[in-house]
């Protein structure tokens, strides 16, 4: 493989030398969360020692110097994925904390009665619930763009979903299931091209590719923390300037009003608007420092060794006849979700756990696509930089296994 | 036999299995041979439901005995439903409302079975007990 | 002062042991966050290091053991608070995203146009806005209990705020400006004997006195891990279960669903109903480590150390006689609220910031306290169990030379 | 004098100073002797938004010159202000827009001007450049 410093990347992620069940670990269950490198989890621990106050509104050396630290985050995030200005970074508690304020914000000001929302089938349930609660609120509906047999986005049918009610496109960037990633560019354009706006769910895309997202002219772009290498609890919403203005606020509360009066509240400028309460400060300033720990290796080399480590698995998982693979884009991201023929995936993964191989079994909170294939779940593996062919190795030998148990 | 002295087999019959690989083939055979579940039982309103697998599950009082029957889609969990059953099924709602079940620890099914796991075990494990209070009021009647 | 180890215990906060501008760190801003004991700082590095992985969702060893310290914290909260079962605490973001909850979701569900919420005058804007939302939604109104001149609640015109339209009332247990402890108990009899729910402000109380929601017998009670002890990016939201049964949810996302299609989505049970998305599981577990290292203390000793201090810095501070002080209930925590005479509490705080003392100056998120007592802001210094005697003297010596700066 | 020479004047004004104690009290004298805002601006359309403190603004155009006065209810603040109309006073809107404010690093301001601070400093500042804008586009008219 190429001249990607693996050794030292692994050393980097100190749980990854670990034993379970006798076995080293290999860890590929990324699509879930992902691990930390120690560059994050030193900030944390320093923040908690040394640094901790409380941000925005007190006086002192700790909470100035705090505060620096917590803006400096936000520009750290806006750096990462291209955006204008560093009040376009809005710190939720996730992307489904993300998507849930752009859902209940829109659903407030944009729509009414008959007004549609185009979903795509294969969207996590974060990328759905919080759209269907909006349209029961409102009355509107949702159009789904349908799933091919590859697992890719039938774009010809989803040219077809716009009408004049159309008020919202919100599709996932990289399908958790498939692997798929999306031709979001082209997607935004068509969609622009009806005057409608886009939010792009980059919770299993940011972590795998540089993202830029003046390039891809989204309206919203969503990702989770916990999903990049960062802590849990801490999430990201970018938007377009004017888009965010106009929006109303989600949540109430200290730090996003301007005046409070029980007659009537102002509420306080972008990006603070968005930000009700004590945000996750630690959270987000740890997330700035798995950013930079990325940035550091360059997102792009992140990306070529990740496909070549995709190419290698889908070489060695194909030479198992009896798996049946689900999304077989050619643009896709090393995510492999299968079925072993006659045995259920739950079955699969209780028995390579035991191997030491850690993966996810079951819908993966995609049940409509999961209804698309006519399939109850599925294993998934998900890759990422720390793993090594020699983990797909294993992965094989592991399934290889079970055929002979279930046999 | 008493719900204790079959847990005692159970227990006797994993302490002669090596490790894992041992044990969930001996589950996998249990699963397998478990007796079908009555197809007019399996569907959504014997269904519990559990993330991961599903588990169709019935009970029926004859001569104030429970009679159980389940099935599953994943054949390890349908392993340790042969084993719940063989410990439950043929006694009364009241001394399954009583058994303490020490062999799940005792044979190393405790992280099947824990409250966590969102596999439908432990809800397999409450209905089993649900169906027994019932038929207990049952009879009190 | 009595026999509590207050040497050992400020052993095991690590960033009290500090020196800011060459004096040693005096953290009086407890009101708006609080420091973190080992205990708590080495479970998240600890978690970091050898634990992490996404919670019930994935099959495999380390996935099932987080998930076990994910609802054992749950527990943990339970039996702080002393909630009947564990399905009744519910992890949010903060105080500030758990009363968003209850305020949409019982917005949706119960309010119509002249319904009516009972606040208070000395209500934390978190307490504030998430109510005016929904009212504005719904067409609702908020009648306010008035503060008496010692910033206690006014309870006789509390009896006479309720009609046949009062649908709620929220309040403070503690108030953040003047520490005033609320009768909380008798403002849920009272509401009760209405038909009206009652949902506690927590945030600044839990973590001073021992807290039992049973005993207390309100309907939602809620807190901010991050101001007790805690991580940030966390917070409890604890309900009546026939109450949280009754509720629809509020984010829609992973785990909180049962069922999804797109024509209909039905949700999952408690807790996990009100819990959307990939939840602050480490924040969590951080949480439940500093409520267990509380306990190993004992909520009744902190509270009687707490008091001695109190008591000893109102002594101190009424002997300065340039010092109005606001909130002099007899019923208070160790939190002052002052205003030098003629100088600016933010004059105030940057000097004796300078002096190692940190505070916190401004309108402490409430506003309409503010407007009550005809002022824009005082200095506050909140006082905890780490907190010595020693301190207070040094925040009197502070305050004179402020007094002599500015004289 | 140029905005430069008047910075060289502040930073070494400053430089004479001993610790924080004597830099907080020359501001403090500063801020006493900022001559009034003439009441007639000291109303909310002046007010400049901040957390902390509150600072009112007026600019006036004289013969192509910018005239400051501000004021403010806590007197450090009034004392920063004093310091900035001292440097911005008596310049063309172009020279106050041009000009870097190198002193405010120098003499130890840096934390009262952060942009993340939430007193209304920098909000100031912003508010005196946009005043020069405002005034630099009228004159270009
Ligand atoms: C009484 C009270 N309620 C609510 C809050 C909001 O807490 P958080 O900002 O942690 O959500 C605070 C915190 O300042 C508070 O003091
Ligand atoms: C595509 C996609 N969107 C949204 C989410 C939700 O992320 P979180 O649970 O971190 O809020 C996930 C996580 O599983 C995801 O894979």
């Amino acid at each position: 493989m190429s001249d990607f410093p693996i050794e030292q990347i692994r050393k980097d992620f100190p749980i990854l030398d670990q034993i379970v069940y006798g076995k080293p670990l290999a860890y590929l269950d990324n699509g879930a969360t992902t691990q930390k490198p120690l560059r994050m989890i030193e900030a944390i621990n320093k923040i908690h020692r040394e640094q901790n106050a409380s941000i925005h509104r007190s006086v002192n050396f700790l909470s100035e110097n705090m505060t620096t630290l917590y803006e400096e985050a936000r520009t750290t995030v806006q750096k990462f994925i291209g955006a204008p200005k560093s009040s376009q970074i809005i710190f939720t508690s996730g992307a489904t904390g993300s998507i849930n304020l752009v859902a209940f914000s829109v659903g407030e000001s944009m729509l009414k009665a008959g007004d549609e929302i185009i979903l795509s089938t294969m969207e996590h349930h974060s990328n759905i619930v919080p759209w269907q609660m909006a349209c029961e609120r409102k009355g509107a509906s949702l159009k789904i763009i349908p799933v091919t047999d590859e697992g890719e986005l039938d774009m010809e049918a989803y040219g077809n979903l716009f009408s004049d009610r159309t008020r919202m496109v919100s599709v996932t960037h990289v399908s958790n299931v498939l692997g798929t990633i999306n031709p979001v560019k082209e997607i935004v354009r068509i969609a622009h091209s009806h005057g409608v706006q886009v939010l792009l769910d980059g919770a299993q895309a940011v972590q795998h590719e540089p993202v830029n997202v003046v390039d891809l002219d989204c309206d919203f772009y969503v990702f989770s923390g916990h999903k990049i290498y960062g802590p849990t609890g801490i999430g990201v919403l970018y938007g377009k300037e004017e888009l965010l203005e106009k929006l109303p606020p989600y949540q109430g509360g200290g730090d996003m009003i301007d005046q409070v009066t029980f007659e009537k509240t102002t509420y306080n400028q972008l990006p603070f608007k968005f930000e009700a309460g004590t945000t996750n400060f630690i959270g987000a300033i740890g997330l700035a420092e798995s950013l930079n720990y990325l940035s550091s290796i360059g997102l792009d080399k992140i990306q070529r060794y990740e496909q070549e480590l995709r190419d290698y698995a889908t070489l060695k998982l194909s030479a198992i006849p009896q798996l049946k693979m689900y999304g077989t884009s050619a643009d896709k991201a090393a995510v492999f979700s299968f079925i072993l023929s006659n045995v259920h995936p739950y079955d699969t993964g209780l028995i390579i756990d035991k191997m030491g191989v850690a993966v996810r079994t079951g819908t993966h909170c995609a049940m409509p696509l999961m209804q698309r294939f006519g399939i109850h779940g599925t294993v998934r593996a998900s890759f990422c930089f720390y793993n090594t062919t020699d983990e797909v190795d294993r992965l094989c030998d592991a399934l290889n296994t079970v055929l002979d148990l279930m046999g | 036999m008493p719900i204790s002295d079959i847990q005692k087999e159970i227990i006797e019959e994993f302490a002669s299995l090596g490790e894992w690989m041992e044990r969930y083939n001996y589950l996998i055979d249990l699963g397998k041979n478990l007796p079908m579940i009555d197809q007019a039982y399996r569907n959504d309103e014997y269904l519990i439901r559990g993330c991961q697998s599903r588990v169709w599950l019935n009970a029926e009082l004859r001569d104030g005995i429970v009679h159980y029957t389940a099935d599953s889609d994943a054949i390890i969990t349908k392993g340790i439903a042969a084993l719940m059953i063989r410990v439950f099924t043929g006694h009364t709602p009241a001394e399954i409302l009583a058994a303490d079940l020490s062999f799940i620890d005792a044979i190393g099914l405790k992280e099947h079975l824990s409250p966590t796991r969102s596999n439908g075990m432990v809800s397999m494990l409450n209905q089993m007990r649900y169906y027994a209070m019932a038929y207990q009021a049952k009879q009190q009647n």
